[in-house]
Order: structure tokens, then C-alpha cells, then sequence
């Protein structure tokens, strides 16, 4: 099977769409010609014209618009927005019209785009380049919102959003973009050449939206994450010689509810991991739903693994970001705890 | 430099309550003097349509100029018919709403031509983009009137299940897009559309209004930007009826000359018409379509008319303006402009035009009986509450159908 | 002592800071000469001339960027979006300028910017005119967030807000701005007249960022809720005469943790409140925070009662309002939880 | 209307990799040629300007034309200096770059004059709102090398604590705002910050700058939106260089006949000018400064130049662009230019420059020394790591104490 960076398996994702669906376009700055400043789209424009993959002026809220209308004729449109940090001129356009344009018109109109957007830290983006936003978009009702950990997903995954008849926000832990990291800066950067989950099959499948993946079996405590976070997790388990189980969500909205109350009724303890700010993240839904649902087997406080409620920094990257230490040191915690 | 002063203003209009209205300074130029410029001709040819205001009908009444539609009576008593319908419409609307039988309206007093016309002028295929205010386009467009009034009361044959405010419509039988209460988020969207439309080899264009107020959104830029870069065929309306709820259109407007002449700045050509005469708006319009239709890309029109009500029913105009700036507004009123027009071509006659206001009235108000047959808003029937948790996805998942037993429906 | 319905509260918290400040401005769309639609600035244009109080081009992005820039240069702010619906165009400007700006400038530039902005349901305004987006500013690091529930908090709470070196988004409960709503429609609207907080002091008070108020004392559950909740969830104990202790918040960011904490370490049992959509609502971070600092005491799941996952609809208002009876099960739900 | 065809298409520049560049076509109008209006003339005696191209240096390196500012040889030399002194700290930043010593640099190679002309024709007073690639104009105003290096390397000394990206400086005590990451947030914010100026009575000024690709953006049609609606006294500044990292500026201008005839329809004063000719650059800032400050309000002023380098340390421009474009590009280098000129006017020498060159180089090397002795991003010392935690509110509220608690510092 062909061994696949994250970026390579996106690249062929949004290819085999523009191959086999005549209402795929893609577009969005640098997108066209250059193929993207992270190379995602790289090739494509070649290979299928410039009336499918093209260039967009400086205007995110634009973007989404044009995708929406285009979406609303019958198209199936892929809009790359450069950095998640810069998602936000478009968001009224996502909050108030893609995701409720299905809804206020009963069905009548109905918006099928996919917003692919890099995010996260640990390149030294300082506060503009290293976002996590995710858990705005998960309060807004009607979008599929999902964020793959490995390039098997991401392929499967990202097919899974184009093709799905709901709006979808597809964020791309750049981190991951090149190789696997699990948080430890001092190592050399890793690569996804020799990871299983680099191994990435020809042709067309999906990674189902809505369904996590154990990544790791465990008795101990539930760990839940997502994005370059599941592989911090799973450093750190390793580390501390903790018995964790730990769950890869992949989609946030509508999240695997099941796999994850499951887990936790049979571990009893639970840890969840994000980069994102703590305050209203996505890992406080999880939190408030799970001390809902398993009330009775929860021996421990839920803990969150997050960055801190401050613009991400520059010089203090490591610091911000919640790597295995602060990990390992949150397992033992809950699964010591009595 | 020690003793200069930079200073700023805030733009006031020329009348606020209290002042006699006196419109003479608008100084606007006489129907018939513009050209009209071939319809693939280069954006800078309509740099002085930009900044002026093109006419057909003239003080006589008389169709004039270049810009005259030449069109068939036929063709105009229709669009007469339709105006007035949407006036009867309207002013029955707002009655209900008065007896609390709506819970909002908003009439388009005074700017049915600039609805009906282009409405006309496009075809039916052509998707319209409106704003709350072009209800005249629907009309014409023929929908039901029993339809539009199920809408507006939220009734069990609401179309759309309750879940819009009134006047929000939507109605993709007639190629009419879903109105969204966030405005000018339609402008981009059109331009999206009808980018889609040119991709599939299909000939439809996209059509959206927005208001004078409305052009100081950024949806408006980057409308106004997607459809110069990519050469989109929309036609993008702005419909200056000078005011913005209490704002006048100085203050989205500052101190550009004209809202058409912000098209320059995108290669884009640029119309003022006057928007209470029908012929000049069919015309505009109708040149605007041509243009996008013959791979001329995007024209952006502003439409110069008064809003002859309130904004909506939740203002009193009288707090901002003076009373009559209505009855003088020098570009006069647009049913009755065009009446006047027929009769004296001799193709419509007051009888006729007393006779169609009554079979409005008529029609209205047995629309409005058997609408109401259907429910209201507040004794209800409405669409049965499970729906308000369907189509937000595809399919309900978990959580919505956690929330939907919660409710216990 | 003067009684005022929360308008002339609001009005008279800006008239004070006009006539106090010289540095104090106000302006957003209709704010000047028409005083607003909601009428909160009626007559202090008139009262304070053009400079100080007026219109604006429609273009939240840009009145909140104005804001911004005014007050980097010496200016406080006072910006007014219509409707708390209409502020995402502005969105970026809040998150990526006005929340970052003194932490960026390591403290060289600072944004004492107040937005005011009427939010939440009950007037049948639908899915534009009904949001309570307040989730969406509490994961934004940097904003103070409040929202009063009457109108002596409302102008003590408003005056500290505008004085607050910090931005601050300020929303007002549109349902209460001319009476305390219980959360029953049939009844006729009430008035502040005889309302104890319609008891509106002349002059200068403040009521301190940060300071939640316990409005009712009770030992079986506590509730916490903010803006019209406050009003249902007395509705909901008394009529189910169940013993609430019932917390006011107040302000979101930062909240009172310590009020909080006590409150449901005493009653071992928690509800918490809010009109906007559930999923990562404000009341996820509430229940996460809480259920982590008083999990021994905790003898029920906390429970959320809220506005449903889907936009705010026209005609089945009451169906998604989270009224009385909704809060009055959870409030027995959670009593009777063994 | 059957065979009709909507098209759309999507531009691309006139050269790509592999292509000879030839600039011909671009047409540019000679030097001299535009006449110079009163500071407070109307807006719409700008239009020839919006579209022409203000110059005042000729090929022969004379000063023509009603645009010569006239300034006195100790000016012009100085603005020489500044911009050799920006082209040293440059390459010598994207040296260290290379070597990792930074995480990542922008150079304004070919566009200094754009930077150091306005500066030097605004008041120290003026409130300077960047984009990342004024260093020019930062330098002009004898911002300290080391300060400026200790930021991008983010060490103890870094005057933002090590919170930004490198090149996003914030000086108040020059009167430069804090740059953002995120294009043209600080358009609009500008206009307001201008606003305060003229409401305080005070005679500063804004000025901000956005590139050609920025203009797209919302808060570009905001800014102008707000200074054409307030009169604010503020000079705002596009930098066409033509290029948006790998997109041609027609992507973001559209059929745009230049981005300065933007400004025609929102009623401001537009001038297009020859972003390499210091003396064009500097007269047309100090027109646009002098109608600010005497109440005349904003101006926009787009500065025609060229991208000599790649957008950022992140992308080879090789990969979009032809890779002689920047030597073909007709309107030459303003360092050349301005050297040329004052040789010309035998008001420097060959000797001078190559001297001061020298000496740049020098006191760069001397500065780069002294800044990496405070540390480097990769080995600290950094800011402590307790900062992290301030000034995201005035006082450190609990949940970020706790936070910091939990880091354990
Ligand atoms: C984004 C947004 N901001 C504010 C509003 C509130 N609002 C509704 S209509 C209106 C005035 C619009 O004026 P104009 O564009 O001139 O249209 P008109 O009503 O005159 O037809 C405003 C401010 C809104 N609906 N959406
Ligand atoms: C809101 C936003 N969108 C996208 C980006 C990513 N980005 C950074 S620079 C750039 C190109 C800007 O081009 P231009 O405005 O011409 O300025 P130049 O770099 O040429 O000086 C882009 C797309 C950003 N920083 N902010
Ligand atoms: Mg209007
Ligand atoms: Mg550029």
C-alpha cells in the first residue's frame, strides 16, 4: 500500500472528487497555480484546469460565500482557508448562512461545502499561525465539523465531508502535515513514512463521520482527543506506563457519543486533551455530557489538558502547548485519585 | 502645521422632523439625456451613467431616449397590474400586523417598480437574490398569494415551517433564493451562484438587491470583488430609497457621488436609474442581463427611489424625518407614473385602474380568509414541533434526537 | 429611590459617563439622532452633540474597528451592535484585534472598548433577532463578558464595564428591557415599576466585574443562570416549591467561581441555565469547572437546561425557550437524583 | 438568448515561470506628466491621478514636473541612507533566517522608498499603522537595530515579551501601532484612531498601509466606508507590488483599472504613484498629510512597485513567478534611483554610497552581536515564562492564576 504524508493524502482525496464528480471545485488564496502555501492542492490545477481549481482574492468571507452560492447550483465546492487564525472574516457567513441556509429554507436549499483549514501549533507560528478554533464551530447548529490525526483518516475522512450533503469545517493539524509528533520538540521530526497509519490505500474510501477510533486499549482511564493530540496522548501513556485507553473522536460534531460513554463507564476515569484555549472548548461539552451520561462510574474529576486561556505565544511555544508532561502528569493524577 | 486642524463630521440629512422637505437641490438630470452604451461595452463608458440618472419616462408622461425599452402595452399593463397587487398586498399585511395578526412586516411603499421591473426584465430562470423588500419580484414572478400570507402567519402550510420571520421568503419553484435577515450576505452568494450557472454551460444569471444602507457591508466588497475577478453574470442592485431605518444614506454613503460609481473602482460598469420609472428600470435591467447573459460579465445598478413607509412595523418615521419628504419627492410615484403613461398612450384607462385596485382588494382579502384557514401564529395550527428539529442535518443526529425526546415530541 | 425599567437604567449609565468622561463616545447604527432602535440612547445626541453620540454605516466589522481605534488613542468606546445576531461580521475584529491588542503590545496599547448589544428570545424576533451568542466571547481570551438581569445591575454593571480598562462585551436581555420575564408568555408583560431591582439609583454605582449575586438562598440545588434565566428559574423554584439556591452570574468572564463553588459544595447538586443552544454553550464550562472543584459533593449529575441545537425558530418560540416547565423537571430530576 | 453564454474566468499574470517578462504593455504615463491639485481640492478633480501614475524622477534621474517636492539635499540624502540602512538589515535578517537563528522573516526589498519617502513626509506625531513590510519606515523614525532584532529573536529583550512573530513590531514610542498577523485589521482601525486625534483637537494624523492582495478584504471597504463618512484626517496607503505571495494582484483587483480608483466611489481623493520614485512617494504623502491635517480628510494613495524578493521566508517565489521580473520591472529600483539623483545633482558620489554601505553593514553586524548576547529564540533567555500570563486582562483573573499555577511558574 502507498505510503502517504497527511498533506499527500489530502492532495489525493481532493483529486479523486475532481475526478469523479463533475461538481467539485476547489478554491481559495495561493490555492490555484502555487497549490497552496502548504501544497495541499499542489498539481491540481494543472492536471484539472483552472475552471475547477483556482485562485481567490484576499477575502474569506467572500470565500464562503462564493462556496455557499455555488453550493446552492448544484456544485460541491472545497474552500481552503490559509490558516484557521483567519477564518473569521468569513464567519458570519458560516454561523449565519451555511449553516442555516438548509434549515431556514425547510430544505429547499441546501449547501454541500467543505472548508478545509490548517490548524494548531508547534511551528512557532506565534499567535496568528497556530489556532485551534474548533470549538467555536461546534456551537453553531448544522455544521459536520471533524479534524483527522493521520493521513488514513485524513484521506477517508475528507472524502467523507465533501460527499456529505451537510456543511462541514475539515481542520488539518498542520503539525501533522509531515510526520507524526508527539509533542516532544527536542526530537528530529518525525516522519509518517514508516507510521501505519501513513499507509494509505489507491482510490476512493471514506473514514465515517461520527464514529472515533480506540487508538489504544485500556483499563485505567479514558483519554479523549483529537488531532495532534491523540499522539501526545499516546506518549505520554507510554511514558507514565499507564493503562489508558484512548480515544481518537476525528469528529467533533456529531461526536461518537457511544464509544466514548462506553469507555469511560468501563475506565471509570477520564482525561481530555486540547490545544485550544480551556475556557469553553470543545473539551468542557465533553466534560459537561460525560459527567451527565456516566455520573455513576465517574471515581475521578474529569480533568483538561488544554492550552492556556491566552493568544497563543511565540517564544513560550512550549510552554503554551499541552505537551507530555503536563499529559502524564494529569493521568497519574485521575488515576490515582480517591 | 502648529495652528492647522483636522476635523471630522458626522453627515446629517438636509430634513428632519419639522422641516418642509425641499428636494430641488437633488438637481438631478432630465429623462432621456443619457446614451445608452452598447451592452458589451467597456465598464468606463458607463462612468457618466455612474454619476447620473438614467430616465425613460418624462414629465409628459411620454417615453423618451435612448433607454426607451420600446416595449409592448401588453407587457407594461402587466407590470401596472403587478405593482398595484403588491400595493394591496401590503397595505392589507400591515393591517393584519396591526391586529397583532403577523408579528412583523415591512411594505416596499413607493419601490414596487424597482421589484417588478427587473423582474420583468429577467428571465424566469434567472435566480433572484433579494433583500426583505422586494416582494413586488415575487409577485410577478406570479407565486401564491395564499403562500406568501401562510409564510407570513406561520401557519400549518407555512413553507417554511414556522421557522422564518415574516416576509422572510423563500420559494425555489420561482427561482427565489432564501431571504436572510443579515444584511447583504446575499450579494456574494449571488455572485456564487451565477459563477456555478456559467461553469455548467447553463444561461441563467443571478440577480441580488440590497439597500443604500446595506452597500457598507463587506459582503458588499467582496461581492463586488468575486464578480470583477472572476467576470461572474449577476446583476447587483442597490436600492437607494435614501434611508437606512433612522440613518440617512449619507451615512453609509459618506461623501461618495453616487452608490453606481463605486463600480469603477472594480472594472465594473455602473447605473444610476431612476427607480420609480419602470420603463428605466426594465431598461437598465434588461441591459445588465444582456451584458452577464453575453459573457459581459457582473453590472452594478443603483436604483434611486424613496421608501415611502416606515422600515418596518417596529418604526415610527416621523422620530426621524420630516413628513412629507414622501409626497415631495421629486422622482414622483412609480404606479402612478406608469398609469399615467398608458393612459395617455391610450392603453389603460382610470376605469380600468379603479376596477384592477378593487379585484386586488378582492383578491387579497380572500386570500388573507382562506390563509388564515390554515392557522395563525398565535391560535396556531403551526408545522408540527417535532419539525423545528429536522433539517438543521441531513439526518438528526445523536444530540438532536436527545433534545427532541427531551421536549417529549 | 427612581424607578426605571432597564432602558432607562442603560441610558442613564451612558448619559453619567458622557457627562463625567469627556473621553466617553457612543455610536452604532441609529444610535445618534433616532437614540436606537430599542431606544437606549434616545436624547444624547441632543444632550451631548454629534461627536459624543452617533450613526454609524452598517458595518459591524468596521464600528468595532472605529471602537478600537478611538480608544488606542485616549477614547472609551461605548459601540452598540442593533442586534447581538449582527455581530459576527465584526467577529475578527474582536477576536484577532480588540481582545489581543494590550497582550501583544506587551501592555503598549490598550482597547477600553464597551460593546453593548441586546440578546436572547422571547419577542418572537426569530433566527436573526433571538441569539444568545455569549459562548462564542468566553472562549475569546481577553474580553470581559456580562450580562445583567435587571436594571440596577444593568447600569451599575454597564458603568463598570465602560470604566474597565478591559474590552467588554456587554449583552442586554432584549425580553427584560421594559419588564422582568418569568418565562410564561400568557401572562401579561410585566413592568420594573414595582420591581425591587426597578429601584435604579441616581448617579454614579457601580456593580463590580466578577461578582455573581445569590438572588435566592436554598439547600437543595443550586442554580446558576444569567439574564432572563434568572427570572424562569425563580418562576420554576417557587412553583415547584423546591428549596433552590439560585445564583445570578452576572458576569461570564471571569466568573465567580467562589460563589459558585460554595453554593454547590453546600447543596451537592447543580442546574445550570441558558437560552442559547446547548452544545458548548457557556453551561459546558460551567458544569466542567464544577463538577472538577466539587466532585466529592456532587450527589447528581449537573444538569443543562437550554435552548435546543438548532437556530432559534419563529413559531415554535416556546417550544425551544427553556421555560418553566423545563426548569421546573430538571429542578425535581435533579432534587430527587438518589 | 438560447446560444448565449455566461463566461466566467479566472485571471492570471501576463508571465510565469519559464516566460521572458516584458513590461511594455503596463503603458505607464512619463513623469511630470500630472498636474498638482489644491491640497483641498475636490475629490473628483483625483480621478486622472487615480488612473495615471504620479512621477517626479525622469529617466535621466532629474527631478520634473509640479509634483517635485523640492527638498533640500540633506533630506533627499537621508532618506538614501534609511532605505540602504533597511536593504543592510534586511539581508542580514534573512541571513540568520537561513541559519534558524529566526523563525521566520519578511524583506521590502525594491520597496523602501514606499516606507522611508512617507515617513519622512509625515510629522513624528503621526500615528504609523504597518503592514509587516514598512521596516523602512520604522528605521526612518531611528528605531533602535538592536531593540528591532531583539524582538525577532524573541529574547529577553524582545520588547513584546516574546509574544509575537518576528517583524510584527509595536513602538508606541514612535508612534507605530502593533502590527497583526491578520491583512488589513488595522485599515479601519486607523480611521478611528485618526478620529480621536480630531476630536481631541490635536493636529497627528493616522497613515496606515495594506498590500494590493489586502485590498480585497472587508475591513478595506470599511476603512473607506468610515473615512469617507467622518472626514477623517487619515492617509491610507496600498502597496500594489503586484503580487499577494503567489497570487498576481488581478486576482485581488480584478478588472480594476487600479487600485487607487477605488477610492472615486466612496468620495475620497485617489492617487495612483511610482512607488520607486522617493521624491513622487514623498510629495504625494505630503499632499495627502497637508489636506488631512487641514480638515480635507482622507486620501487614498496607491504606491505602484514591485516585490523584489519572495513574500516571506516560507515560499520560493521561483515556483509562481518569472524569475527576471524584478530586474525587467520597468520603473527600476529606488535606491538606484535616488542614488542616481542626488549623484546627478552632485549632491553624493560612487564613494559616498559605497561608504555608508559599508557602514551599514557594520552597524548591523554590531547590532545582530549585541542582540543575540540578550539570547535567541532557539537558547533563551526569554522573557520569563510568568508573562505568558499577563496582560490578557489588566489583573490576572483567577482561572488564568490557576493556570499559571498549573504550569507551575
Ligand atoms: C448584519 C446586519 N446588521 C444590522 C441589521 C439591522 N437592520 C435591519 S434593516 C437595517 C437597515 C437597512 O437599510 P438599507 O440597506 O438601506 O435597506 P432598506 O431597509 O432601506 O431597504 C438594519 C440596520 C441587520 N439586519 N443585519
Ligand atoms: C485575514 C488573513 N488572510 C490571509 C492571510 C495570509 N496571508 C499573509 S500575507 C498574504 C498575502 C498578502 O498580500 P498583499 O496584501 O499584496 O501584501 P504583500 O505581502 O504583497 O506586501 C496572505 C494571503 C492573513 N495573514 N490574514
Ligand atoms: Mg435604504
Ligand atoms: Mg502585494
Amino acid at each position: 500500500m502507498p505510503q502517504m504524508n497527511m498533506i499527500q493524502a489530502l492532495t489525493d482525496a481532493i483529486d479523486l472528487k475532481l475526478r469523479d464528480d463533475e461538481c467539485v471545485v476547489t478554491f481559495g488564496e495561493d490555492v490555484g497555480y502555487f497549490g497552496g502555501v502548504f501544497g495541499v492542492t499542489r498539481g491540481l490545477q494543472e492536471k484539472h484546469g483552472t475552471a475547477r481549481v483556482f485562485d481567490a482574492p484576499i477575502n474569506e468571507a467572500a470565500i464562503i460565500a462564493m462556496a455557499m452560492g455555488l453550493a446552492t447550483n448544484g456544485m460541491r465546492p472545497i474552500a481552503e482557508i490559509q490558516f484557521a487564525d483567519y477564518i473569521f472574516p468569513g464567519f458570519d457567513q458560516i454561523l449565519s448562512e451555511l449553516s442555516r441556509i438548509r434549515y431556514r429554507s425547510a430544505g429547499q436549499y441546501t449547501a454541500p461545502v467543505t472548508i478545509r483549514t490548517p490548524c494548531g501549533g508547534g511551528i512557532y507560528g506565534g499567535q496568528t499561525h497556530s489556532m485551534s478554533p474548533e470549538a467555536f464551530f461546534t456551537h453553531i447548529p448544522g455544521l459536520v465539523v471533524a479534524m483527522p490525526s493521520n493521513p488514513y483518516d485524513a484521506k477517508g475522512l475528507l472524502t467523507a465531508c465533501i460527499e456529505s450533503d451537510d456543511p462541514a469545517l475539515f481542520f488539518e493539524p498542520k503539525r501533522l502535515y509531515n510526520g507524526a509528533f508527539d509533542g516532544d520538540p527536542n526530537k528530529p521530526q518525525a516522519s509518517w513514512k514508516d507510521h501505519p497509519k501513513g499507509e494509505v490505500p489507491q482510490g476512493h474510501y471514506t473514514v465515517p463521520i461520527g464514529v472515533a477510533d480506540v487508538v489504544r486499549e485500556g483499563k485505567d482511564v479514558t483519554v479523549i482527543a483529537y488531532g495532534t493530540m491523540v499522539h501526545v496522548a499516546q506518549a505520554a501513556a507510554e511514558r507514565e506506563g499507564v493503562d489508558a485507553e484512548i480515544i481518537d473522536l476525528r469528529t467533533l460534531i456529531p461526536y461518537d457519543i457511544d464509544t466514548v460513554a462506553r469507555s469511560v463507564q468501563k475506565t471509570g476515569r477520564c482525561v481530555i486533551l486540547h490545544e485550544a484555549p480551556r475556557t469553553s472548548g470543545f473539551g468542557a461539552e465533553l466534560a459537561a455530557q460525560i459527567q451527565e451520561d456516566c455520573f455513576y462510574h465517574l471515581e475521578a474529576p474529569i480533568q483538561r489538558v488544554t492550552g492556556w486561556d491566552t493568544p497563543y505565544p511565540h517564544a513560550h511555544e512550549w510552554s503554551y502547548f499541552p505537551g507530555q508532561d503536563r499529559v502524564a502528569r494529569a493521568l497519574k493524577k485521575t488515576v490515582e485519585f480517591a | 502645521m502648529g495652528q492647522a486642524k483636522p476635523q471630522i463630521s458626522v453627515p446629517s440629512p438636509a430634513f428632519r422632523p419639522g422641516d418642509t422637505p425641499d428636494f430641488d437641490k437633488l438637481g438631478l438630470p432630465r429623462p432621456g439625456d443619457h446614451p445608452r452604451p452598447d451592452i458589451l461595452a467597456d465598464a468606463s463608458e458607463t462612468l457618466p451613467l455612474s454619476f447620473g440618472l438614467v430616465g425613460v419616462l418624462d414629465e409628459a408622461g411620454k417615453a423618451v431616449g435612448d433607454w426607451n425599452p420600446n416595449l409592448d402595452p401588453e407587457t407594461l399593463r402587466q407590470g401596472l397590474k403587478t405593482m398595484v397587487l403588491t400595493r394591496a398586498y401590503d397595505d392589507r399585511m400591515l393591517k393584519m400586523q396591526r391586529t397583532k395578526r403577523l408579528s412583523f412586516y415591512m411594505k416596499c411603499l413607493g419601490e414596487e417598480a424597482v421589484a417588478v421591473a427587473a423582474a420583468q426584465a429577467l428571465a424566469d430562470e434567472d435566480m433572484i437574490f433579494p433583500s426583505y423588500r422586494q416582494q413586488g419580484a415575487l409577485l410577478q414572478r406570479d407565486a401564491d398569494l395564499v403562500d406568501m400570507m401562510c409564510h407570513c402567519i406561520s401557519n400549518e402550510k407555512d413553507n417554511l415551517l414556522g421557522r422564518q420571520l415574516p416576509v422572510h421568503y423563500t420559494n425555489k419553484d420561482l427561482n427565489w433564493f432564501s431571504i436572510s435577515g443579515n444584511l447583504g450576505t446575499q450579494f456574494p452568494q449571488a455572485v456564487g451562484w451565477s459563477m456555478a450557472s456559467a461553469l455548467k454551460g447553463e444561461t441563467a444569471i443571478g440577480a441580488s438587491w440590497i439597500g443604500d444602507g446595506t452597500t457598507a457591508e463587506g459582503d458588499f466588497h467582496g461581492a463586488m470583488t468575486l464578480a470583477s475577478t472572476y467576470n461572474a453574470p449577476v446583476v447587483l442592485n442597490v436600492v437607494n430609497n435614501q434611508w437606512a431605518i433612522s440613518m440617512h444614506n449619507s451615512i453609509s454613503g459618506g461623501k461618495a457621488p453616487s452608490f453606481a460609481s463605486k463600480a469603477i473602482g472594480y472594472g465594473i460598469p455602473g447605473i444610476r436609474v431612476d427607480g420609480n420609472d419602470f420603463l428605466a428600470v426594465y431598461a437598465v435591467t434588461q441591459w445588465a442581463a444582456e451584458r452577464a447573459r453575453n459573457g459581459g460579465g457582473a453590472t452594478l445598478i443603483e436604483l434611486f427611489t424613496y421608501r415611502g413607509e416606515a422600515h418596518s412595523t417596529s418604526d415610527d418615521p416621523s422620530k426621524y424625518r420630516s413628513k412629507n419628504e414622501y409626497e415631495a419627492w421629486p422622482l414622483g410615484d412609480p404606479v402612478e407614473r406608469l398609469r399615467a403613461h398608458l393612459i395617455a398612450e391610450g392603453e389603460w384607462t382610470a376605469e380600468d385602474h379603479e376596477a384592477w385596485e378593487a379585484d386586488c382588494k378582492a383578491r387579497v382579502s380572500a386570500a388573507w380568509k382562506e390563509a388564515v384557514s390554515y392557522g395563525t401564529l398565535e391560535d396556531g395550527p403551526h408545522a408540527p414541533v417535532p419539525t423545528m428539529f429536522d433539517d438543521v442535518f441531513v439526518e438528526q443526529p445523536w444530540h438532536i434526537r436527545r433534545q427532541r425526546q427531551e421536549l417529549g415530541v
